[in-house]
């Protein structure tokens, strides 16, 4: 079933094969390591990877598997960032806040890529991206305007597209 | 008091606020909401029967927790053939919410 | 299955073929000239098949048909009429719109009128008399002016509600009687002992008497009567009111003597006559002036029968059976007679009012007609007293009523009219001959009184002078203004009714409106759940 | 240990439910969405507490459910958007 | 060991707690709908993540305990996005009328 | 009460759910082009075997009975025919076959072959509710009941607008809503009683139920909600916009047999269910609620200007009748409920209404058909184009009326007889009067339709097949008549060893 | 103690109810309809009813709450709620319901002794059938009959949500789900999450035979998913008039049917299992009927044609 999907090059069988690896272990995850469950296992992970491939398409380009779990090793570490920094504001009595809406141009072509990055920015310490404007600079909300939030989402950035790949643009 | 007789009282007011929201609002999608309210305590009911008979070494009653499930897709079933009603009501250009009763001025084919 | 058997149920089984043939348009539209082909069986079966009978359908159903002595000779009369107003109707109605419907009304009311004679057991007899009174009134409405709908709704609803006082008191005299469907005689034998007697007796009573017009239930005859065509109005105040005569005649426990009852018939049938006659003078519309007789001589039947249920008196269902035959004959023919006068020109008029001269002071027992021979068979019933008196009285009366009736008469001759139709003259002649023979040629049998008593001096003498009497009554009354009441008298007070029952009707729609509100629906969904709680528990 | 996470999925609970204040005082629907919001993870938190706490594993595939779902809702109200001139099939 | 385990869930329970505290506070006190969205996305990640981090040494099983780190990497997707579309939604209008 | 078990022939109870079933499905999966050959092909199938379990009923003297699975109940469910279902069944493959054939006028599919909504779903939906309504006839179960009464809710729903037009619409939705609002009733009150006994099967409800407070306040929720389902008055709000809105062929279906499965019910769990004696206070209350019905609503019957609406107010009128039973069949002195001539009766009045106003919608949406529109007043001429169709109508009218030899003649005669019998007067008074405002309103029509066309009408011709489907049934409703007047014993196969 | 976490549920259930009902907006209702559903998913899992409380957080979250928000968006340009009518019928319909729910609270406050219940049946027979799930058991094999009418019910409801198409439209595509404002973070989510939503909702009705789970938790998952692509605009929903679809919609209903009419030559009967095949078969059936029920589910959201059908 995998095979079938419709732009599956050569280059990308691989690919498609990490993912299919992927939902089989997702899938011993949910159900435990009893091989009878194989029987539904692969072909549900079969059909997962359809899926998958069918919603997202293969990359055309290589990603850097050590970069992207760097970016992924920082995440629990940047969450407990931001969530102690929502803690002070929020428990504080003054409640310290500036909140107010910063625009930032990225690099990122739009699209899975630039989706992605939200995703990993909205988990980011006071930032949340609201949208775009209409030259497609990102607008991201801050709890704190004063903190220098451009410069920390370039650093952001520079990482992100390390992993995948792209980082010479940086 | 036990949480399953705590419960079952709630799911009685779960009926009773459900009840009032289907008798008096106006509008079809309020009321159709309010069904799901009253059905919330119906199945809420059936919880407690099921609680009640922990029996055998069950956790609860399997077969009222099955009727629950079979009712919970039937109410949204519902939900959703009033939801479409409604919508496609509103598209013929009907007023949604209550007017007094129709009568249909013309029904001839 | 006898000969007799299948000629019985040939009478009536033939009209309701042709009732159900007019489902094709093609026969529809022949139908109205074999009209007079319908009654023929039952005719024939009259003479016939007289103490024949036919299961038609076997228990438990027991639908079955029988014909006894009174039936046959009500049959032969009403069949009789029945084939000559329906050549009458041939000829008198040819070129109006809507024949065919009014074929097919004229069939099944004289199906239903014919069974009514027939039938013997209660589902049937319910079933005959529904008929009949169900589908004349489409003969009442068919001429569809605003007089005839009118006529038609009064009719209608009395005849239902007639229906629903019958249907309640056969029930009530089915409880206790075998289970299913009992034969009449079975169930009126099991009558006088039944706990129910009285209710259920009050109910035939107020059913069938509604049907034969009896005051204050009459309203609807003199209103149905008159718009009818002609045919119509005859086979109406001839036949169907006799329906109520055979009702009272099967269903009332004639052998069992129940005094309190007899003497409330007697006195609401006598009143009736007195009532019947003191409007229907005041009247100015011809046939009104016979509906009103209908009303009055019907009230005497109700007596005749009061005064027999008093005393228990044997052969009270001949009698009764025999003055309804008379009137059925002579009614029968003053209604086609009217026609016939209006089409007749000056030239043969002496002749024709003549004939309707005698019938009509036939009905008031003008001595040597045949109406001297009803109420001389019927006056023993009454005994000496004051019904006595009052019975005799009432011949005076119906002189009064029918010597207005005959003035009327003369006066409606349409201009230019020349010789009548044979189509019409003919069947009107028929009937007038049988009016005057029939009940000469019946006399001994049906009475068993020596035909030459009624001969006797004596008798001529009492049949003679309340007619005197009402003749100088009438000419009394001459000198006197009478006051204008409208038809049917004391329906003018339902009529104030009207708009009362408009603004109830009214009242019910809004009331459906508001109640058809979603939240007064949805909250008595409530109100009942709890209502209904609470009454189960309350046994508990 | 049991009682402990019992006590904390308690916890949880009235801490959630204080966040349903949001819900009734909105001000706008994003606002009261996010009380939903609340709800899914700390559902979640909830579920699992519980689950480890009392032994069962099953109770995991709820937390499972909620997590997948939480972001359902979310979704299902940016339909509604404000001026959104859609109405019916046409585009 | 065993003791050791405990505590550490204890005190790893324990902190998740407290951030869905400040969640439910920031939920509460800050002033706009943009702003509490940080409270909700961020304290209250990282306070399942916490309690999920704080379980897995009491788990039954390694399987029971992939599966919350399961669950905590949906949440976090879930919460990554839905919170967005908030905000995406709220700046648009938010949805008054 | 005997214990359930399997019966020879039981098997074909369960063809007899499934058939209507698998057809809707082979519509739904194959397309239009099968439709009315399919849907044809069930109801003929479905036809024989309801005569089929009838015949066994009747040949064997006892219920036909099949348990699911092999599951006894209260575990399992059970599906039983006695003779009040087989009846009943018989009455409902009868109606639909009827309808069936005059459909195939209105619900073609087009001759190339192209798919349209109209057919598809009107055949799919006509099976889906005859499968629903076969499991009500059959099951034994409260909550398989429940389920069967949703599939007869949602397959009726979208009969009653499959015009599309905006009233349509509207009364589908009003009808949908309180359809919802009483089964969530019922379904309540299956929740307590499972509560309080923990089992759903009738039989075993029959032998434990107890008279407290749990049980009346479950009893009173399911009878009330199903009374929400059947219209009763003055729950009444859904039935004429949605009954008068519907094409003719599903009109005649919903009037005729959608409003009799919740009445079905409720006679089920009264005298099944129930813990006997029930007061005679709630048997009263019942019976007045059916008494305000025919009252009511046959007024309003009589002052509607559409032939349709006042055939829609009809319904509930008649509809009342057969809450009348309560009372009658309660004092009746009858040693079983069965026996009694109120029982009969009230199922008599089920099954010749069933057949009376399916011809009477049928006849109406022909005579519609053939002028072009439906009001009374202005018939006239009707008698002249459709003769065999008003004359349907008119027997049909005779039935309502209740005047011999009709089906409703016996029924109601058999009311009236019990009515006096347990000294209930006021009933045999509503009975009385019931059939003369229901007389009143059929003659209003029939009046109308005999009158002389007025000038210049054009009228469509009507094909003969469907006027004689519309005549069968009204025959049908007349010949009902010729039942004898007493209690019928295969009413009572199969409940006998219930005390 | 634990009461007290109890009284803090009810307490937060009614809140919710009473703003459901109470709420201005009708958006604001829904959302606390949301939330109540949310919540009784929990009351469910406190009642230790684990298979009930995944339905409900499958369907009350997610499903039923998709359906009213998608309505909400179609009623918002149109229509206000209309308002409750006045304070003294909200008083008089206020004592009403409160007299219904005292009733019903009585019943619960008089509970039989013992509880009745059917669970030691249902252990008794358990072996038979070889499935460890009893709310899997009960559902498909002693009242299978329930559970196949109840799929009925669903195709008669997308039948019914179909029928509501206009004549011009039958056959064509339903209403596009997409957002008003397209939106980059819900393609991406729509992209990333399906796969593993497929995962879920397949691992659920496989796990349901021995664990609590089962058909219709799955299916609403993965009609969610379904749902969420065409949210996204990465796929519309597909033409009704494809017999394929209408396959995969009957698909379920009909093998279940067709395995029960088989119990007549294979076993003891209509909807009975042959001995020591019943899990196979079970599992099968389970199987088809999650893939019809995702699919009528998502068709079902997704409403009736809106589009003519394509040429």
């Amino acid at each position: 079933m995998a095979a079938s999907g419709r732009s599956t090059t050569r280059a990308a069988v691989p690919g498609t094969v990490v993912r299919f690896l992927l939902f089989l272990l997702l899938w011993g995850i949910l159900i435990g390591p009893a091989p009878a469950n194989l029987v539904a296992g692969l072909p549900a992970a079969a059909l997962a990877c359809w899926v998958s491939l069918w919603l997202l398409p293969p990359f055309g380009q290589t990603l850097s598997l050590s970069a992207l779990l760097a970016v992924l090793v920082r995440l629990p570490g940047q969450s407990l960032i931001a969530g102690l920094d929502v803690a002070r504001r929020a428990l504080s009595p003054a409640m310290p806040l500036r909140p107010g809406i910063v625009a930032y141009r990225t690099d990122i072509p739009p699209g899975l890529e630039r989706d992605a990055f939200r995703a990993l920015m909205s988990l980011q310490p006071g930032t949340l991206p609201v949208g775009e404007d209409a030259d497609g600079a990102l607008l991201i909300h801050c709890l704190d305007v004063d903190q220098p939030v451009t410069h920390q989402l370039a650093l952001e950035e520079a990482r992100f597209r390390r992993g995948t790949g792209k980082g010479s643009h940086g | 008091m036990t949480p399953a007789t705590l419960y079952g009282l709630c799911a009685a007011a779960l009926v009773a606020i459900g009840l009032f929201g289907l008798i008096l609002h106006p509008s079809p999608l309020r009321k159709v909401i309010s069904f799901n309210l009253v059905g919330s305590g119906t199945f809420l009911f059936f919880g407690v029967a099921a609680r009640r008979g922990a029996v055998a070494g069950f956790l609860g009653d399997p077969v009222p927790q099955a009727m629950v499930i079979t009712g919970i897709v039937v109410a949204f079933a519902a939900t959703a053939l009033a939801v479409a009603l409604l919508l496609r009501m509103l598209e013929s250009g009907a007023p949604t919410v209550d007017g007094p009763p129709e009568q249909p001025d013309d029904l001839s084919p | 299955m006898t000969g007799q058997g299948l000629l019985i149920a040939s009478s009536v089984v033939v009209p309701l073929l042709m009732a159900l043939a007019c489902l094709s348009p093609a026969v529809r539209g022949r139908m109205p000239g074999w009209l007079a082909i319908a009654p023929l069986p039952a005719l024939l079966a009259a003479f016939l098949a007289r103490g024949g009978s036919i299961v038609v359908a076997p228990a438990p159903l027991r639908l079955t048909l029988a014909l006894d002595d009174v039936g046959a000779m009500l049959l032969g009369g009403a069949a009789l009429l029945w084939a000559a107003a329906g050549a009458y109707a041939a000829s008198y109605m040819r070129g109006q719109p809507g024949l065919g419907r009014f074929a097919v009304w004229w069939l099944l009311t004289l199906t239903g009128s014919l069974g009514t004679f027939l039938v013997a057991d209660l589902t049937s007899f319910y079933l005959a008399f529904s008929v009949a009174s169900l589908a004349a009134f489409g003969l009442v409405s068919f001429e569809g002016s605003p007089a005839a709908l009118r006529a038609g709704r009064v009719y209608m609803a009395l005849a239902l509600l007639g229906e629903a006082f019958i249907l309640l008191g056969f029930v009530m005299l089915a409880i206790g009687a075998p289970p299913g469907n009992p034969l009449i005689g079975e169930a009126v034998a099991f009558f006088p002992s039944s706990p129910l007697r009285d209710p259920a007796l009050a109910l035939l009573i107020l059913g069938f008497g509604l049907k034969m017009g009896l005051v204050p239930l009459h309203v609807w005859m003199p209103l149905a009567h008159p718009v009818a065509p002609m045919p119509a109005s005859a086979a109406l105040s001839g036949i169907i009111v006799k329906a109520g005569v055979i009702g009272l005649i099967r269903f009332l426990p004639l052998e069992a003597a129940l005094p309190g009852w007899g003497a409330t018939l007697v006195a609401v049938g006598l009143f009736t006559a007195f009532y019947a006659v003191a409007v229907g003078v005041t009247q100015t519309q011809v046939k009104t002036v016979l509906a009103y007789s209908t009303v009055s001589q019907m009230g005497l039947v109700a007596a005749v029968l009061g005064a027999g249920l008093m005393a228990a008196a044997p052969g009270t269902a001949l009698l009764a059976g025999f003055y309804a035959l008379h009137h059925l004959l002579v009614k029968g023919a003053l209604f086609l007679g009217v026609g016939v006068a209006m089409a007749t020109g000056p030239r043969h008029r002496l002749l024709v009012l003549g004939t309707m001269t005698l019938l009509a002071l036939s009905l008031a027992g003008l001595p040597l007609t045949s109406g001297a021979l009803a109420k001389y068979a019927t006056k023993p019933l009454f005994g000496d007293g004051l019904a006595a008196t009052l019975a005799t009285l009432s011949a005076a009366g119906s002189t009064v009523l029918m010597l207005h009736f005959l003035r009327l008469l003369g006066g409606v001759a349409k201009p230019g009219a020349e010789r009548p139709p044979t189509g019409i003259l003919w069947p009107w002649a028929a009937v007038a001959v049988a009016a005057f023979v029939a009940p000469w040629a019946m006399f001994a049998w049906a009475t068993a009184l020596p035909l030459s008593a009624s001969l006797g001096a004596k008798a001529l003498w009492a049949a003679l002078w309340p007619i005197g009497l009402g003749a100088s009554v009438w000419v009394a009354l001459r000198f006197v203004r009478l006051p204008a009441i409208p038809e049917g008298d004391v329906v003018v007070l339902a009529d104030r009714l009207a708009p009362a029952v408009g603004r109830a009707g009214e009242a019910v729609e809004r009331a459906d409106i508001w109640l058809r509100r979603w939240p007064v629906a949805s909250m008595m969904l409530a109100v009942l759940a709890i209502a209904l709680t609470v009454l189960l528990s309350a046994g508990s | 240990m049991a009682e402990f996470l019992f006590a904390a999925a308690a916890i949880v609970l009235v801490l959630t439910g204080l966040g349903l204040a949001r819900m009734l005082w909105g001000p706008s629907p994003a606002d009261r969405m996010m009380a939903a919001q609340l709800l899914g993870t700390g559902g979640g938190a909830i579920a699992v507490l519980v689950a480890i706490a009392g032994d069962m594993t099953a109770v995991l595939d709820i937390a499972l459910t909620l997590a997948l779902l939480a972001a359902f809702a979310a979704v299902a109200l940016t339909l509604g958007e404000p001026g959104s001139k859609r109405r019916g099939g046409e585009e | 060991m065993s003791l050791l385990l405990d505590l550490f869930t204890i005190v790893a329970v324990s902190g998740g707690l407290f951030f869905f505290l400040a969640g439910t506070v920031g939920l509460l006190r800050f002033p706009d709908t943009l702003t509490r969205l940080h409270a909700l996305t961020k304290a209250d990640n990282l306070g399942l993540g916490l309690i999920v981090l704080g379980l897995l040494p009491q788990c039954p099983d390694i399987v029971s305990a992939l599966k919350l780190v399961a669950i905590w990497a949906l949440v976090q997707l879930g919460g990554a996005t839905a919170s967005q579309l908030i905000a995406e939604f709220a700046r648009r209008g938010g949805g008054e009328r | 009460m005997m214990p359930y078990a399997t019966t020879p022939g039981g098997w074909m109870l369960v063809l007899a759910l499934m058939l209507p079933v698998v057809g809707m499905l082979g519509i739904f999966a194959l397309g239009l082009r099968h439709a009315e050959r399919i849907a044809h092909a069930t109801l003929l199938a479905g036809l024989a075997v309801a005569l089929a379990i009838a015949v066994e009923v009747g040949r064997s003297g006892q219920a036909v009975t099949y348990l699911i699975g092999g599951w006894r109940p209260p575990l399992g469910i059970a599906l039983q025919a006695d003779g009040l279902s087989a009846v009943l069944m018989v009455m409902t493959s009868v109606i639909l076959c009827s309808v069936g054939v005059f459909a195939r006028g209105s619900f073609s599919s087009p001759p190339d072959g192209a798919e349209v909504r109209r057919p598809f779903v009107f055949w799919t939906l006509l099976l889906g509710l005859w499968s629903a309504l076969n499991t009500v006839w059959l099951a034994q179960d409260l909550f398989s009941l429940f389920v069967a009464l949703e599939l007869l809710t949602f397959s009726a729903v979208p009969l009653v607008c499959l015009d599309g037009s905006r009233d349509t619409l509207r009364a589908a939705l009003r009808y949908l809503l309180f359809a919802l609002a009483g089964s969530v009733f019922y379904l309540m009150g299956t929740g307590l009683i499972y509560g309080a006994y923990g089992t759903m099967d009738i039989a075993s409800l029959h032998q434990v139920a107890r008279a407290d407070w749990a049980t009346s306040v479950a009893l009173g929720l399911m009878i009330v909600g199903l009374m929400a389902k059947a219209a009763l008055f003055p729950l009444h709000l859904w039935l004429p916009p949605a009954h008068a809105g519907a094409p003719a062929a599903a009109s005649a279906v919903l009037s005729a047999l959608v409003v009799k499965a919740p009445f079905i019910l409720i006679l089920r769990l009264w005298f099944d269910v129930a813990p006997q004696p029930l007061p005679a206070a709630a048997g009263a209350m019942l019976a007045g609620l059916g008494a305000a019905s025919i009252l009511f609503c046959s007024i309003m019957a009589l002052r509607q200007a559409r032939l349709k609406l006042m055939i829609a107010y009809s319904t509930v009128a008649q509809v009342g009748y057969l809450f009348l039973v309560f009372p009658l069949v309660m004092g009746s002195a009858a040693e079983m409920p069965w026996d009694s001539v109120g029982w009969t009766g009230g199922v008599l009045q089920l099954v010749s209404h069933a057949f009376a106003k399916a011809a009477m919608f049928l006849a109406a949406g022909l005579i519609a058909e053939a002028l072009g529109h439906d009001r009374i007043a202005d018939l006239g001429g009707a008698a002249k184009g459709v003769p065999v169709t008003v004359a349907a109508f008119a027997l049909a009218g005779l039935s309502l009326m209740g005047l011999p030899p009709a089906g409703g003649f016996i029924s109601k005669l058999m009311l009236l007889t019990a009515a006096v019998e347990t000294a209930n007067w006021w009933i045999a008074a509503t009975i009385l009067a019931g059939g003369i405002l229901a007389a009143t309103y059929v003659f209003r029509v029939v009046g109308s339709a005999l009158a002389q066309p007025r000038a210049g009408l054009v009228m469509k011709a009507v094909p003969l097949n469907r006027e004689l489907a519309v005549l069968t049934l009204a025959l049908i409703a007349v010949a009902l008549g010729f039942l004898p007047l007493q209690p019928l014993d295969y009413l009572g196969i199969g409940r006998g060893g219930m005390p | 103690m634990s009461l007290a976490v109890d009284l803090v549920m009810v307490l937060l259930i009614l809140t919710a109810a009473v703003w459901t009902i109470l709420a201005r907006d009708r958006r604001d209702a829904v959302i606390a309809f949301i939330v109540l559903g949310l919540l009784l998913s929990l009351v469910w899992m406190r009642l230790l009813a684990v298979d009930v409380a995944l339905t409900e957080a499958a369907v009350g979250g997610g499903a039923t709450g998709l359906v009213l928000l998608r309505a909400c968006a179609r009623l918002l340009p149109v229509e206000a709620d209309g308002a409750l009518p006045g304070l003294r019928l909200q008083v008089a319909v206020g004592v009403l319901c409160a007299v219904v729910g005292a009733c019903l609270a009585a019943v619960i406050l008089s509970p039989p002794e013992p509880a009745p219940s059917l669970a030691p049946a249902v252990a008794a027979h358990m072996e038979d059938v070889g499935l460890k799930n009893p709310v899997t058991v009960v559902l498909l094999a002693y009242r299978a009959l329930d559970t196949l009418l109840e799929k009925v019910v669903l195709v008669l409801g997308l039948i019914g949500v179909w029928a509501l198409a206009p004549d011009l439209f039958w056959g064509g595509r339903p209403a596009s789900l997409r957002a008003a404002v397209p939106s980059g973070t819900l393609t991406f989510l729509a992209r990333v999450l399906p796969p593993i939503g497929v995962l879920i909702g397949i691992y659920l009705v496989w796990n349901g035979a021995d664990h609590p789970g089962g058909t219709f938790q799955g299916g609403t998952v993965l009609a969610a998913m379904w749902l969420l692509v065409m949210m996204a605009d990465l796929g519309d929903p597909p033409e009704t008039r494809a017999l394929r679809l209408r396959r995969l919609v009957a698909v379920g209903p009909a093998l279940f049917i067709a395995v029960g009419l088989a119990g007549f030559g294979m076993a003891d009967g209509f909807l009975s299992y042959p001995p020591g095949y019943a899990k196979p078969i079970i599992v099968a059936v389970e199987v088809a009927l999650a893939l019809s029920i995702a699919v009528i589910l998502g068709l079902m959201v997704a409403g009736p044609a809106a589009k003519e059908p394509d040429q």
